[in-house]
């Protein structure tokens, strides 16, 4: 009888594969925010994920329909992610401009502020994971330094807009606050300094051995499957997919300016940081473009009529493809708000790159996607 | 961008209606990794039917497509997932949200299991 | 990886980027949207910086004697200045100083006064019914 | 007088310890451009820990904390009383060699991850320092300490065999580019994970030992003149800090192949070289 039991237990035991299980989240340190993995491994060779997102559910697209009239839209959902908030709020004035029926007829002054602000906000975003990424490969000095520089674009927005993190800039109809001739100023002179810090970012992840010998050739996709899972944002240019909403969506004045898109072959964790590095210059570049473009004048228009079109608006957030969808029926509040997170685009193909590679590649890997949980609970 | 005249109630994107029974093919029909851009799923809730909302991208003429597809309240409704690949997330959020039966959801994905039930759905309620 | 190197060891002579806040003061930005300010005077209790307020931190109590109060919940409010561009008279202000800490000195139960306000309106708009059908009736 | 001195360092060496970790947090933060902690933070730290609620897991588990603590000690006491060098690798294997046991006794997988690395620790360092025992005795005759003490600047003889040490300070240390078994973005303090409170304090303090021991190791080489020992440790010392503030963490099969792949050749190198008669 005992001998029977025995076999049993080997056969199970035989049958079935025993992984080691390590948990990554819902909290953790490479990524303080709410998504959990479950990750199978052996000997430290990711086999099997799971994934789970609910943590976050804000509700904030019932809220739009529920709560808060649609000239409260964009301060509301610029609480959707505190890393990009004028990247939110952008494309809800817009789309709510649109479903209103006046977006042809914002100022170019509002466009160029607007344009201003979400440069100012992709800039330290893409301070705020480069950093991120260099400190999750363990070079903490690297980070510190990154995010020191941040400082100086976080002061920016505060000297611009009057706060560091929620710019609070764009209302239904324009911008809410002009940038005045003497702020121009220091705002050029600041971009010269943040330029260089740039420049110190680009020479630290092309030239550290270390960390390019981390990040290269980690979680390679290919432009096959980068189109196939529809990913979008940097990651996808790091795959070479030329994708960029900034010239698909005509909201701004990025085709009068003449962007240049950056884009990569690699596919690969350090293309897809060296793709935020480059997107840097770009961003520099278009606030003095903009700055330079437009003159002192009328900044927002004068909006009387409620939201009745259906509308979209399509906006290049600093992680990606943002989406937002508004069906107005003529009353204060619209019917129904769809927003469609970047995040949420790219976190189907994780699973794919993340098999089969070590586990202590997992933080900067996954970190190099830029996940942004709190957009995708929203 | 091709602007579909206002009194259509639409800007800035075309609109494909279609039936559930003939979603998978008209999408297997437009879909193709290389020249449409997968945006997202969404659902609509007008108080007596649903719909079911595909969204796409053409690249070449940057027109945003929308594929909907109306239904009853309760009937089941086909996945795309096996024809846009990364269609599988956003499925099972509005399955959440919506309280929609799609093939292969996963429950609470998006919802924790302590919060209210299909917290968008107008009519028939689903309750706690 | 010598870049960094030489980075680190000239950090050791070069002073430190980090600001002692407590020790050393910080100047807000001369524009940084921070505390209303409601000068009395001007207010006409229009009611209308309780309607644009995004978060619903603006609470404009009408007293039973037709007295009213302005109340302002720093804690629930985003900074967002759309009640000062709002205000037809002028008679809000924002300040760029940070809004004090809540303590037990000025911290308040919001949520009570928001019941209260609207309880209070509901009997304002009572009477308000009352005096125009008197007038009509008259 | 022998014995007076390193008694009296044995016994102050927990204070002497939490000042060096004090100070290497402070150059640390200093090289990150930061103001960082005062140097007396450790101290802090350590009662901080002692005075929160105990949370036990399992009697085994803390059992191995302390046990890797009296271990640390023992090779440390060794090795400043001038006992056989051999002895003082040996009881510093052995108590990272317990450390990991612990950390095998708990359910969590980082500590079960951390543990595995901590082995990878043992099998990076230990080879290493069992090498430069072996090249002290061809040049000192003895593997006793006390008596190597008495020889004057060994560095000299040795050059090779203490830049192998440097080589593998950082992965003794635990700082980057080998901090793999803490690995804090990964693992999250790997095998310390599920020690907290005053079961975590054996452990900090037994790294505080370790810390002394190794600026011990680096004295060793350059004994004779008292200033010029305290130059080498400090110079040794923030050149480990500042290789550890410019390298990101490599992975645990990079450690062992680094090690192995460079250190252990210096000594060899040496090795021959003082056998053939060069150095």
């Amino acid at each position: 009888m005992a001998s029977e039991s025995k076999n049993k237990t080997r056969e199970i035991q035989i049958k079935e594969k025993v992984y080691t299980t390590i948990p990554f989240g819902s909290q953790h340190v490479a990524l303080p925010e709410p998504i959990k993995f479950i990750f199978d491994t052996e000997n430290e060779i990711v086999k099997e994920i799971k994934f789970d997102i609910a943590y976050v559910h804000r509700g904030i697209e019932k809220a739009l329909t529920t709560m808060f009239d649609f000239r409260k839209a964009p301060y509301v959902v610029g609480r959707v992610c505190g890393i990009c908030s004028a990247a939110h709020t952008i494309p809800c004035a817009v789309v709510m401009e649109r479903a209103i029926g006046i977006d042809r007829e914002i100022p170019d002054r509002a466009k160029a502020i607007r344009m201003i602000a979400l440069e100012i906000n992709r800039l330290q975003s893409h301070f705020l994971i480069n950093g991120h990424l260099a400190e999750v490969c363990g070079y903490e000095n690297v980070f510190m330094h990154i995010w020191r520089d941040r400082e100086m674009i976080m002061d920016l927005a505060d000297m611009l807009f009057g706060n560091r993190v929620q710019y609070d800039v764009v209302c239904v109809g324009g911008v809410n606050r002009d940038i005045p001739k003497d702020k121009e100023r220091v705002l050029l002179d600041k971009l010269n300094e943040i330029e260089k810090s740039v420049e110190f970012m680009e020479k630290i992840f092309t030239k550290d051995r270390t960390l390019v010998s981390r990040l290269k050739g980690l979680g390679v996709v290919s432009k096959e499957m980068a189109l196939e899972y529809g990913i979008v944002g940097p990651m996808a240019r790091a795959s070479g997919v030329k994708t960029d909403c900034r010239v698909e969506d005509d909201w701004g004045l990025y085709k009068d300016l003449g962007f240049e898109m950056v884009t990569m072959e690699e596919g690969d964790s350090l293309a897809r940081c060296l793709v935020r590095v480059r997107e840097c210059y770009e961003s520099i570049r278009i606030i003095r473009e903009a700055i330079k473009s437009t003159e002192e004048g009328e900044i927002s228009i004068k909006v009387t009529a409620n939201p009745k079109y259906e509308a979209v608006c399509r906006n290049e957030a600093p992680r990606g493809e943002l989406f937002y969808y508004v069906k107005g029926t003529g009353g204060i509040m619209p019917d129904r708000v769809r927003i469609r997170t970047p995040t949420l685009a790219n976190i189907p193909i994780l699973p794919e790159v993340m098999k089969d590679v070590s586990y202590n590649d997992i933080p900067p890997l996954l970190m190099s996607f830029d996940p942004c949980i709190a957009c995708t609970g929203r | 961008m091709k602007e579909l005249p206002p009194e259509k109630g639409i800007r800035n994107f075309s609109v494909i209606e279609t039936t559930l029974e003939k979603i998978r093919e008209k999408i297997r029909e437009i879909y193709d990794p290389k020249k449409v851009h997968y945006i997202g799923v969404d659902a609509y809730d007008d108080g007596n039917k649903m719909e079911i909302r595909y969204w796409f991208l053409k690249k070449e003429s940057n027109v945003v497509l929308l594929v909907k597809a109306p239904f009853d309240y309760g009937e089941k409704v086909p996945s795309i997932s096996d024809i846009v690949k990364p269609a599988f997330v956003q499925e099972w959020e509005i399955a959440d949200l919506f309280g929609i039966n799609i093939e292969g959801r996963v429950e609470n994905f998006f919802l924790t299991p302590e919060s209210p039930r299909a917290p968008l759905r107008r009519g028939d309620k689903l309750g706690k | 990886m010598l870049k960094m190197f030489l980075t680190s060891v000239l950090n050791l002579f070069r002073k430190p980027a980090t600001h002692l806040y407590p020790f050393e003061p910080y100047e807000p930005f001369e524009d940084y949207r921070g505390r209303i300010v409601w000068n009395e005077e001007k207010c006409t209790f229009c009611m209308r910086c309780e309607m644009v307020c995004p978060p619903g931190a603006i609470k404009i109590m009408i007293m039973e004697d037709d007295t009213k109060r302005w109340l302002w919940n720093p804690a629930q409010c985003i900074y967002c200045g759309e009640c000062v561009r709002n205000c037809p008279f002028g008679a809000l202000t924002q300040e760029n100083q940070y809004s004090p800490p809540l303590d037990k000195s000025n911290k308040r139960d919001w949520s009570e006064i928001e019941r209260e306000a609207e309880r209070l309106k509901l009997l304002w708009r009572e009477r308000l019914r009352k005096k125009s059908q008197a007038k009509k009736s008259s | 007088m022998d014995f007076l001195l390193p008694a009296s360092l044995l016994v102050l060496s927990p204070l002497i310890g939490g000042l060096l970790e004090g100070t290497f947090r402070k150059l640390n933060a200093r090289m990150q451009n930061r103001v960082g902690p005062p140097i007396v933070q450790p101290f802090y730290d350590l009662f901080k820990l002692l005075q929160k609620r105990p949370i036990l897991i399992n009697n085994y588990h803390v059992i191995m904390a302390y046990a890797h603590l009296v271990a640390m000690v023992i090779a440390l006491a060794t090795f400043l009383l001038g006992g056989d060098f051999l002895l003082v690798i040996f009881f510093h294997g052995m108590s990272l060699a317990l450390l990991s046991m612990g950390a095998y006794g708990v359910r969590s997988s980082y500590s079960q991850v951390g543990a595995t690395r901590e082995l990878l620790h043992i099998l990076a360092v230990e080879p290493v320092l069992i090498m430069i025992a072996a090249n002290l005795y061809l040049n000192t005759g003895t593997f006793l300490l006390s008596e190597i003490f008495n020889s004057n600047f060994l560095f000299k003889s040795m050059p090779l065999a203490f830049l192998a040490l440097v080589a593998v300070l950082p992965a003794k240390l635990k700082k980057s580019p080998f901090d793999v078994s803490e690995a804090h973005q990964e693992i999250i303090g790997g095998p310390e994970i599920e020690y907290s409170g005053p079961f975590y304090a054996p452990i900090y303090l037994a790294k505080w030992l370790e810390e002394v021991l190794s600026a011990g190791l680096i004295a060793m080489f350059f004994l004779g003149n008292p200033v010029i020992t305290l130059i080498a440790i400090s110079v040794t010392f923030t050149f480990v800090l500042a290789v550890d503030n410019s390298t990101a963490r490599l992975s645990y099969w990079d450690m062992v192949k680094y090690t192995w792949e460079i250190s252990i050749p210096l000594v060899l190198v040496n090795l021959v070289l003082n056998y053939v008669g060069v150095l």
